[in-house]
C-alpha cells in the first residue's frame, strides 16, 4: 500500500510537470513592450516553484516508501541536523528565493505601473458597463468632451453620455465598440466604469486592470505586433460577465487612420 | 435529561461538536452537488440537466442553465464550502469535541454560549439556503460580493436584491456564531487546562484550534460590520459602497459617493485570515495523526507551533495581494507583496518539519495516515502556486484566472478536506465507539487523491493560458480550445464527487454496525485516549480529572504499555522530546 | 431587596468552585505542577474563565469598532459628499450619565470586594448602587434615542448623507452593546438577590461596562472630529 | 443626437407619459368604473359594486352583443362583427428632418455582426418612412371605451422575438393580461429585462434565455405605455411593450395604422412614440363606419 502510494505521488508529480515543461498551455505570445520582464519573471518563478514542487513531492514519496516498512529491529531515529537544520535551510533557501523573486518582481511591476506615459502617447478612453466595453477617441481637436452620466442612453447609443449639441469638445469625439490602435505607438488608456466593477484584460498585451466605479484609472502600453486580439472582463460584473468582451485590432498607422475615418463617418 | 436537552439544545461540547460535524456534512454535500451542476454546465453548456428546473424555474428554463443561475450556483458553492464546511468542520466540529478533552477539562467554560454558537451558525446556514427559494434566487455576486454589484440592488441582476440581503444576513449571523465559538475556545485553552497541562504540553491539534480561534476572533469581528453596512446600502439606501453617477440599464442610480474599494479592504482583511482559519486546524490534525502513526514525535513541537503562529500573524498583513489589480496604489501592492512572499517561510518550515519527521519513522499506513500524507502532498502542490500569485507582476497575468481557482482549491479546499477526513478516520472510534471500515476508507482515499489532482492540476494550466474564472461559457474565441480540458475536468469531478458517497456510506454504516472500538485503538498518548469510556462520559473523565505528567507525544520510548507513554500516566520516561 | 441575615454565603470567590466536581460544566483545577512535572508548566493560578473571557469579548468588540472607524475614514476620503453635522447637544449629557454609571458600578464593586475581605458587612448597599447603575444605563440608551429623534427633526435620516449614516450606525451599534451590558447588570443583580454571585462575574460585568464607557468617549471624539 | 428631453429614454419619463395617457382610465367617474378594477380600495369597492349594477342595466344590450360577438370572434375569426363595430384608421407623419440614428456596432457578438454585415442596423429612436410616415407608433384608445370591451382580452398570443440581437417587433402592443411569448432565435443567450416605471403596478423582471430554452410565456397586469425592454448582454438591444386596454395598433413604415373592432362611440385616441411621447385627439366611431385620425409629430 505505502509503496503504491509513493509511486502514485511520483507519477502524479511527473504528469503534472510535463505540460509545464512542454509549454502545452502557456502564456499567450507577448505583443507588448513591457511584457518581457513579466515573462522572465514567470519563467524564473516557474523554475524555482517547479524545483521545490518536484523535490518535496519526491522526498515525500521516498520517505513514505522507505519508512512505512522499517527493517526488523530498526529503532526510530531523528533526521541528522534535526529541526534547527531544517529551519535554517527553509529560511536561507526559501528566504533567499522569495527575496530574489520579490526584488526582480518589482522591476517587472514598475515597468507597468511606475512609468508615466510619454507626452506623445495616444489617449484612448474606455468605458466598461454591463456588459460591453465602449471606446472613445478624442477626434481632430484631441480633446475629450465632458461626460454627463444622466444623459447616458444605450438605447440611443449615447453610451458615454456626451452632449454633442452643447459641448464643442464632444462634437468630434469618436465612440466605437471595437478598439483599434496603431502599432508601436504608446497608448494612454483612460479607464472608467459606468456601473459596476469590471476589468480590462488582454493576455497578449500583458495588461490587466480593474475598472473601479468612482475612480478614473489609467494604464499605458505599446503594442508591437499587428493582429486582432480580444479584450475580456475578469471582474465578476453580473450575468453577462462571460460575454463581456471587445476586439482589439493592432494596425499600421495608415490602416488605423482610415479605420478612424470610417468610424467617424458612422457616428 | 430530556431528549431535547441531551441531543438538540445540549450543553455538552461533545454533542455540539457532533452537531457541527453533521452541519458541515450536509453543507459539504450541498456544495458538492452545486459544483457538479456547474461542472456539467462548463463542459456541455447547453446540456439540459434533468430536473434542474425544480431547483429554479427561472434559472433553468427547459433544464438549461442560464448564465445568472450558473453564477448563483457558483456563489452558493463558494459560500457554503468556505463558511459552513471549511470553517465549521475542522475548527468548530473537531475543536468542540476534542479541545476540552485534550486540555483535560470537563467542558467548555461557557456551555450556553457554545450551544448558541452552533444554533446561530445553523440559522445562518438556513438563511443562506433559503435564498434559493426567495425572489429571483440567491445572489450571483461571488463569495467576495464585490461592491457595487452587491450593493446596487435588484437592478444589478437576478439575485442582487433579496439574494444579497439574505447572503449578508447569513454571514453576519455566522460571524456571531464563530465569535461565540472563539470565545469558548480561547478561554478553554487558557483557563481550563487540567493539573500539569502547561501550554507547551498541549497537543498540536489544541494549538491549531487555539491559534485559529484567535484569528477568528479578529477576522469575523471585521466581516460582521462590513455585512451590516452592505445590508444598510440595500435596505436603507445608504451609500457606503456605492459611488455616485452609476448608470445601470439606462437608469441613473440614486446613491452617491460610496467607496467600492472600502468593501474590498474590509472583506479581504477577513478573507485572507479566513484561508488560514480553514487550514491551520487541518495542520494541527495532520500533525497529530502523523505523529501517532509515525510512532515518533515531530522534530520540533515548538517550531511547528511558532510557525502556525507566524502564519496567523502574517495572514493579516498580506490581504492586499487579492487586490493587486484592483486600482490600489501600486506601491501598496508591493508593500503587500513582500509579506505574502515571506509567509512562504513558515509554511515551508512546517512542510519541512513534516517531511523531516517522516525520516526514521515507523510509519503505520492506515486511512487516517494516508489522508494526512495526502494533505501534505496537496499542501505542497497548492503552496508552490502561491509563489506566482504573491508577485504583482505575475498576478497581472494570473489574477482572476483558473490558476487562482486551482491554487485555493488545492491549498485550502482539498487540503483542508483531507485534514477533515484524516481527523474523521482517526477520531471516529473515540466519537462513536466504533471503528470505520478501513477497506472502504482506502478506496475512498485513492479516488479522492487521484481525482482531486485530476481536477485541480489542469486548472493551473488553463489559468496560465488565460482562462478567466467565473465564466459560465467560453464564448471568447481564444478560450474555445479550453473546452475539451473542461470536459475532462468535469468527468474527473463527477467521479471524485461520486467517490465521496463511499465515505458517506462508510460513516453511516460504521456508526451503527462498525467493529466496536477500544479506548485507545491507535495507541495514542494525548488525553482524548485516556477517557474512562469510549465515547467519553458526559463529563469526559469521570469523577477525577486526569493529571498530566508528560509532553504530549511520548512515542518511541520503552514503557510498560509498549512504545509510548500517555500524558496522563505517572510512569517515568526519558522523554524523547525535550530538546526542542 | 435582599436582607443581610444569611448574605455571607451569597458572594463567593470563584476559586471555591474550582474543585473538579463531576457534572459541573464550569471549571477545572488550576494547572499546578505535578510533583515530578516539568518546570515550564508552572502557572499556579489560572483566572476564572469569565475574567479571561471578558478580555476576549472586548478584543472582538474593539476589532468591530476599529473596522467601523476605518470604514468611516476611507469613506470620508472617497468622495466630496462629506457634509458637516452638528452633534445633538444631548450627547454630552448622555456622556456624563454613562460616566456616572461607571462610577456607581465601581462603588458597588468595591463594596462587594470589601464585603468579601470581611471589611464591609452589608450587601444591600452594593445592590442599591447596582440599581442606580442600571437606571443610569437605561437613561443613557433613552438619551441616545432622544439624540436620534433630534437628528430626525433636522431632517437627517440614515440615508441622508454619509455623516448621518455613520452617526446612526455607530451610535446604534454602541447602544446595542450597552444594552448587552444592561443585561449583564440585571443578571448580576438577580444573582446577588436570588442565588450565588461570583465575584468574577461582577468583575467581568464591570470591566465590560467601563469598556462601553471608554468606547463611547472614543466614539464621541471620533464623531465630533469627523462629522 | 437630439437634445429634446423626450429623446432621453428614461423610465421616469414613461412614468409621466403613462400618467397622462392613462389618467382617464385610472380614475374614471364611477359611472364608467371598469368591473375588473382590482386597484379599487375598500371604500371605492362599495361604490363600484353599486355602480356595477347600474352599468349592467345601462350596458345590458352591449353586454349581450359583445358576449355573442366575442364567441363569434373566437370561432369565426372576427369576420361578422365588422358589421356592428367600426374601425379607426389613419397615418402618422413626421415633419422636419428626422434626427440622425447611430449605426450599431455589434462586433461584441460576432454572430449578429455577421448577420448585419451587409446592411448595418441603426438605433430606432425615430424610424421615418420614405414618405414622411413615422413607424413604430402605438395608437390606442385611452378614453371612452366601455369596460366590457376594454376588459376583453384578445385570444391571440403575440411573439416578441430576439433575432440577430434585435427585438422583433421593435414595439409591441399587448392587452392587459394578454399572454405573449418571448422567444430567442439566436444561437446564444439573451436576457430579457423589461423596465416598467419604478413603483408602478407592473414589476421589473430580468430573465436569461439560453439557446434552445423554451419561450417565456407571460403577461402584464396593468396598463402602461410603454415598458422599455432591454437586453443587458447586448446593451444596444431596445424594444417597447405598450400595455393597453382595448383595441390598439402599431404604425407601419408609411405611418398608417388601423384599429379594428372598435364599438361605436366617442373616444380619445392616443398615439405614443418612444422619442416624441404622446399625442391625443377625439374621434367618433359610428356603427360599421371607419373613422379617420391622423397624427403629426414635429422633429425638433
Amino acid at each position: 500500500m505505502a509503496k503504491v502510494f509513493a509511486v502514485t505521488i511520483i507519477v502524479i508529480t511527473i504528469l503534472s510537470a510535463i505540460p509545464v515543461v512542454l509549454h502545452t498551455w502557456w502564456l499567450a505570445p507577448d505583443i507588448s513592450t513591457h511584457g518581457g520582464p513579466i515573462d522572465e519573471q514567470m519563467s524564473e518563478t516557474m523554475a524555482e516553484a517547479g524545483i521545490s514542487f518536484l523535490a518535496s513531492q519526491i522526498i515525500l514519496a521516498l520517505f513514505i516508501w522507505r519508512f512505512s516498512n522499517p527493517r526488523p529491529g530498526e529503532k526510530i531515529r531523528n533526521l541528522p541536523g534535526g529541526a534547527p537544520g531544517l529551519v535554517a535551510a527553509a529560511i536561507m533557501l526559501v528566504g533567499a528565493e522569495v527575496i530574489a523573486l520579490g526584488i526582480f518582481g518589482v522591476k517587472a511591476w514598475a515597468n507597468v505601473y511606475f512609468t508615466p506615459p510619454q507626452a506623445n502617447a495616444m489617449p484612448v478612453q474606455v468605458q466598461a458597463g454591463q456588459f460591453a466595453f465602449y471606446f472613445r477617441y478624442p477626434g481632430p481637436d484631441g480633446k475629450f468632451g465632458p461626460l454627463h452620466p444622466e444623459m447616458i442612453s444605450e438605447t440611443s447609443q449615447n453610451v458615454f453620455g456626451l452632449d454633442v449639441d452643447h459641448d464643442p469638445d464632444s462634437k468630434d469625439d469618436i465612440v466605437t465598440a471595437e478598439m483599434a490602435i496603431p502599432i508601436n505607438r504608446e497608448i494612454h488608456l483612460l479607464m472608467h466604469s459606468k456601473d459596476v466593477g469590471h476589468s480590462f484584460f488582454v493576455p497578449e498585451l500583458r495588461i490587466q486592470q480593474d475598472f473601479v466605479p468612482g475612480l478614473d484609472l489609467s494604464v499605458h502600453f505599446t503594442a508591437t505586433k499587428t493582429g486582432r486580439y480580444e479584450i475580456v472582463c475578469t471582474q465578476l460584473c453580473g450575468l453577462g460577465h462571460y460575454n463581456m468582451r471587445a476586439f482589439l485590432s493592432v494596425m499600421s498607422q495608415e490602416d488605423f487612420d482610415s479605420w478612424l475615418k470610417k468610424q467617424a463617418a458612422m457616428q | 435529561m430530556s431528549f431535547i436537552r441531551k441531543y438538540i439544545f445540549s450543553l455538552d461540547h461533545k454533542v455540539i461538536g457532533k452537531q457541527y460535524y453533521g452541519l458541515a456534512l450536509v453543507a459539504a454535500l450541498v456544495g458538492m452537488v452545486l459544483s457538479w451542476l456547474m461542472r456539467i454546465h462548463l463542459g456541455w453548456t447547453n446540456f439540459a440537466i434533468p430536473g434542474l428546473h425544480f431547483l429554479s424555474a427561472n434559472g433553468a428554463p427547459g433544464n438549461v442553465m442560464t448564465p445568472e443561475f450558473y453564477l448563483q450556483l457558483m456563489t452558493m458553492h463558494a459560500t457554503i464550502m468556505v463558511f459552513f464546511v471549511l470553517t465549521t468542520a475542522p475548527f468548530a466540529a473537531f475543536g468542540n469535541y476534542f479541545l476540552p478533552i485534550q486540555v483535560g477539562a470537563e467542558d467548555m467554560p461557557f456551555p450556553h454560549f457554545n450551544m448558541m454558537s452552533f444554533w446561530v451558525t445553523f440559522v445562518g446556514f438556513v438563511v443562506l439556503v433559503a435564498s434559493f427559494f426567495v425572489g429571483d434566487g440567491p445572489t450571483l455576486g461571488g463569495w467576495t460580493q464585490y461592491a457595487p454589484l452587491s450593493a446596487v440592488g435588484a437592478i444589478g441582476g437576478p439575485g442582487e436584491g433579496t439574494g444579497v440581503v439574505l447572503w449578508a444576513t447569513s454571514i453576519a449571523i455566522f460571524c456571531v456564531g464563530q465569535l461565540l465559538g472563539s470565545l469558548n475556545f480561547i478561554t478553554t485553552t487558557l483557563d481550563m487546562r487540567t493539573r500539569g497541562m502547561s501550554l507547551w504540553r498541549l497537543p498540536l491539534t489544541a494549538w491549531g484550534w487555539f491559534i485559529t480561534s484567535c484569528m477568528g476572533l479578529t477576522a469575523f469581528a471585521v466581516l460582521m460590520p462590513a455585512c451590516i453596512l452592505l445590508i444598510l446600502d440595500h435596505v436603507a439606501g445608504t451609500s457606503f459602497f456605492v459611488p455616485s453617477n452609476l448608470v445601470i440599464s439606462d437608469q441613473l442610480q440614486p446613491h452617491s459617493g460610496g467607496s467600492t474599494l472600502l468593501w474590498q479592504h474590509l472583506f479581504w482583511f477577513f478573507g485572507h485570515p479566513e484561508v488560514y482559519i480553514a487550514i491551520v486546524p487541518g495542520m494541527g490534525i495532520v500533525s497529530h495523526v502523523l505523529i501517532t502513526n509515525m510512532r515518533k514525535p515531530m522534530l520540533s513541537h515548538r517550531v511547528l507551533i511558532y510557525s502556525m503562529g507566524a502564519l496567523a500573524v502574517l495572514s493579516y498583513m498580506v490581504y492586499g495581494h487579492h487586490m493587486f489589480v484592483s486600482g490600489m496604489n501600486p506601491i501598496s501592492s508591493l508593500a503587500f507583496s513582500f509579506p505574502t512572499l515571506l509567509i512562504t517561510i513558515p509554511s515551508t518550515i512546517i512542510v519541512l518539519i513534516w517531511l523531516g519527521s517522516l525520516y526514521g519513522a515507523k510509519l503505520r499506513i492506515n486511512t487516517a495516515t494516508l489522508f494526512a500524507l495526502g494533505f501534505i502532498s496537496m499542501f505542497i502542490s497548492g503552496g508552490v502556486s502561491g509563489f506566482f500569485l504573491a508577485q504583482p507582476s505575475i498576478d497581472i497575468m494570473l489574477h482572476a484566472t483558473y490558476f487562482v481557482v486551482g491554487h485555493f482549491h488545492m491549498v485550502m479546499g482539498v487540503a483542508a478536506m483531507f485534514g477533515i477526513f484524516a481527523g474523521t478516520y482517526f477520531w471516529f472510534p473515540k466519537m462513536f465507539g466504533r471503528m470505520m471500515n478501513e477497506t472502504l476508507g482506502k478506496v475512498h482515499f485513492w479516488c479522492s487523491f487521484v481525482g482531486t489532482y485530476a481536477i485541480f492540476m489542469p486548472f493551473h494550466y488553463l489559468g496560465m493560458a488565460g482562462n478567466v474564472r467565473r465564466y459560465q461559457a467560453f464564448v471568447v474565441d481564444y478560450m474555445h480550445p479550453f473546452i475539451p480540458v473542461h470536459r475532462f475536468i468535469t468527468v474527473a469531478a463527477l467521479f471524485t464527487g461520486a467517490s465521496q458517497l463511499i465515505f458517506l456510506y462508510n460513516l453511516i454504516h460504521s456508526r451503527f454496525w462498525g467493529v466496536p472500538a477500544t479506548d485507545n485503538p491507535w495507541q495514542g498518548t494525548s488525553l482524548e485516549w485516556s477517557t474512562p469510556t469510549t465515547p467519553p462520559p458526559h463529563n469526559n473523565f469521570g469523577d477525577k480529572l486526569p493529571e498530566v505528567y508528560h509532553d504530549p507525544y511520548q512515542y518511541g520510548v520503552e514503557s510498560t504499555v509498549g512504545d509510548y507513554v500517555m500524558q496522563a500516566s505517572p510512569e517515568k520516561v526519558k522523554s524523547a522530546h525535550e530538546e526542542a | 431587596m435582599a436582607s443581610t441575615t444569611h448574605e455571607p454565603q451569597r458572594i463567593e470567590e470563584q476559586r471555591e468552585r474550582w474543585r473538579p466536581v463531576s457534572g459541573s460544566g464550569n471549571g477545572g483545577p488550576r494547572n499546578l505542577v505535578p510533583s515530578e512535572g516539568d518546570p515550564r508548566a508552572v502557572k499556579d493560578y489560572s483566572p476564572p474563565p469569565s475574567s479571561t473571557g471578558i478580555w476576549v469579548v472586548l478584543a472582538s468588540i474593539t476589532m468591530t469598532f476599529a473596522a467601523f472607524t476605518s470604514a468611516l475614514i476611507v469613506r470620508q476620503g472617497s468622495a466630496a459628499d462629506w457634509r458637516h453635522l452638528t452633534l445633538p447637544g444631548i450627547l454630552y449629557v448622555n456622556t456624563l450619565v454613562l460616566l456616572a454609571s461607571s462610577v456607581t458600578l465601581e462603588v458597588a464593586r468595591r463594596q462587594v470586594g470589601a464585603f468579601m475581605r470581611g471589611v464591609g458587612t452589608q450587601v444591600t448597599n452594593p445592590t442599591r448602587w447596582l440599581y442606580i447603575t442600571l437606571f443610569l444605563g437605561l437613561l443613557f440608551v433613552a438619551g441616545q434615542y432622544v439624540a436620534w429623534l433630534q437628528l430626525r427633526s433636522q431632517g437627517l435620516y440614515l440615508a441622508t448623507n454619509p455623516n448621518s449614516s455613520f452617526f446612526y450606525v455607530l451610535t446604534a451599534m454602541h447602544a446595542l452593546h450597552v444594552s448587552g451590558g444592561l443585561g449583564g447588570l440585571v443578571r448580576v443583580i438577580h444573582r446577588l438577590n436570588q442565588s450565588t454571585l461570583w465575584k468574577s462575574t461582577l468583575d467581568a460585568t464591570s470591566r465590560y461596562w467601563h469598556f462601553m464607557d471608554a468606547l463611547w468617549v472614543y466614539l464621541l471624539l471620533l464623531l465630533w472630529m469627523k462629522l | 443626437m437630439s437634445r429634446d428631453p423626450a429623446a432621453e429614454i428614461s423610465p421616469n419619463l414613461f412614468g409621466l407619459d403613462q400618467a397622462n395617457g392613462l389618467k382617464p382610465i385610472n380614475n374614471n367617474p364611477p359611472a364608467r368604473q371598469p368591473e375588473a378594477n382590482n386597484e379599487a380600495s375598500a371604500a371605492r369597492g362599495q361604490e363600484t359594486k353599486f355602480m356595477k349594477t347600474r352599468c349592467k342595466y345601462r350596458f345590458a344590450p352591449a353586454f349581450s352583443v359583445l358576449l355573442l360577438l366575442s364567441f363569434v370572434a373566437v370561432s369565426w375569426n372576427a369576420k361578422v362583427d365588422a358589421a356592428a363595430t367600426g374601425k379607426i384608421t389613419g397615418t402618422i407623419k413626421l415633419t422636419g428632418t428626422p434626427p440622425h440614428q447611430k449605426t450599431i456596432d455589434m462586433s461584441k457578438e460576432p454572430f449578429c455582426a455577421k448577420e448585419h454585415a451587409a446592411n448595418p442596423v441603426t438605433t430606432e429612436g425615430v424610424v421615418a418612412g420614405p414618405n414622411g410616415g413615422l413607424k413604430w407608433v402605438v395608437v390606442y384608445i385611452s378614453e371612452g371605451l366601455d369596460p366590457a370591451s376594454a376588459n376583453q382580452v384578445p385570444s391571440v398570443t403575440p411573439t416578441f422575438d430576439q433575432k440577430n440581437c434585435q427585438y422583433i417587433p421593435h414595439v409591441m402592443a399587448v392587452d392587459v393580461n394578454q399572454h405573449f411569448k418571448v422567444v430567442n432565435s439566436d444561437p446564444h443567450s439573451h436576457n430579457i429585462h423589461p423596465l416598467p416605471a419604478p413603483g408602478g403596478p407592473n414589476h421589473e423582471w430580468n430573465k436569461s434565455q439560453p439557446q434552445g430554452a423554451p419561450p417565456i410565456d407571460t403577461a402584464w397586469t396593468a396598463p402602461e405605455v410603454a415598458i422599455h425592454v432591454k437586453c443587458n448582454i447586448h446593451p444596444w438591444m431596445s424594444g417597447y411593450m405598450a400595455v393597453v386596454k382595448g383595441p390598439s395598433a402599431i404604425s407601419d413604415e408609411n405611418g398608417s395604422y388601423t384599429l379594428d373592432n372598435v364599438p361605436p362611440g366617442n373616444y380619445t385616441l392616443t398615439a405614443w412614440q418612444e422619442t416624441y411621447g404622446a399625442q391625443t385627439q377625439k374621434v367618433t366611431v359610428g356603427a360599421g363606419a371607419t373613422a379617420k385620425a391622423d397624427f403629426t409629430y414635429r422633429a425638433k
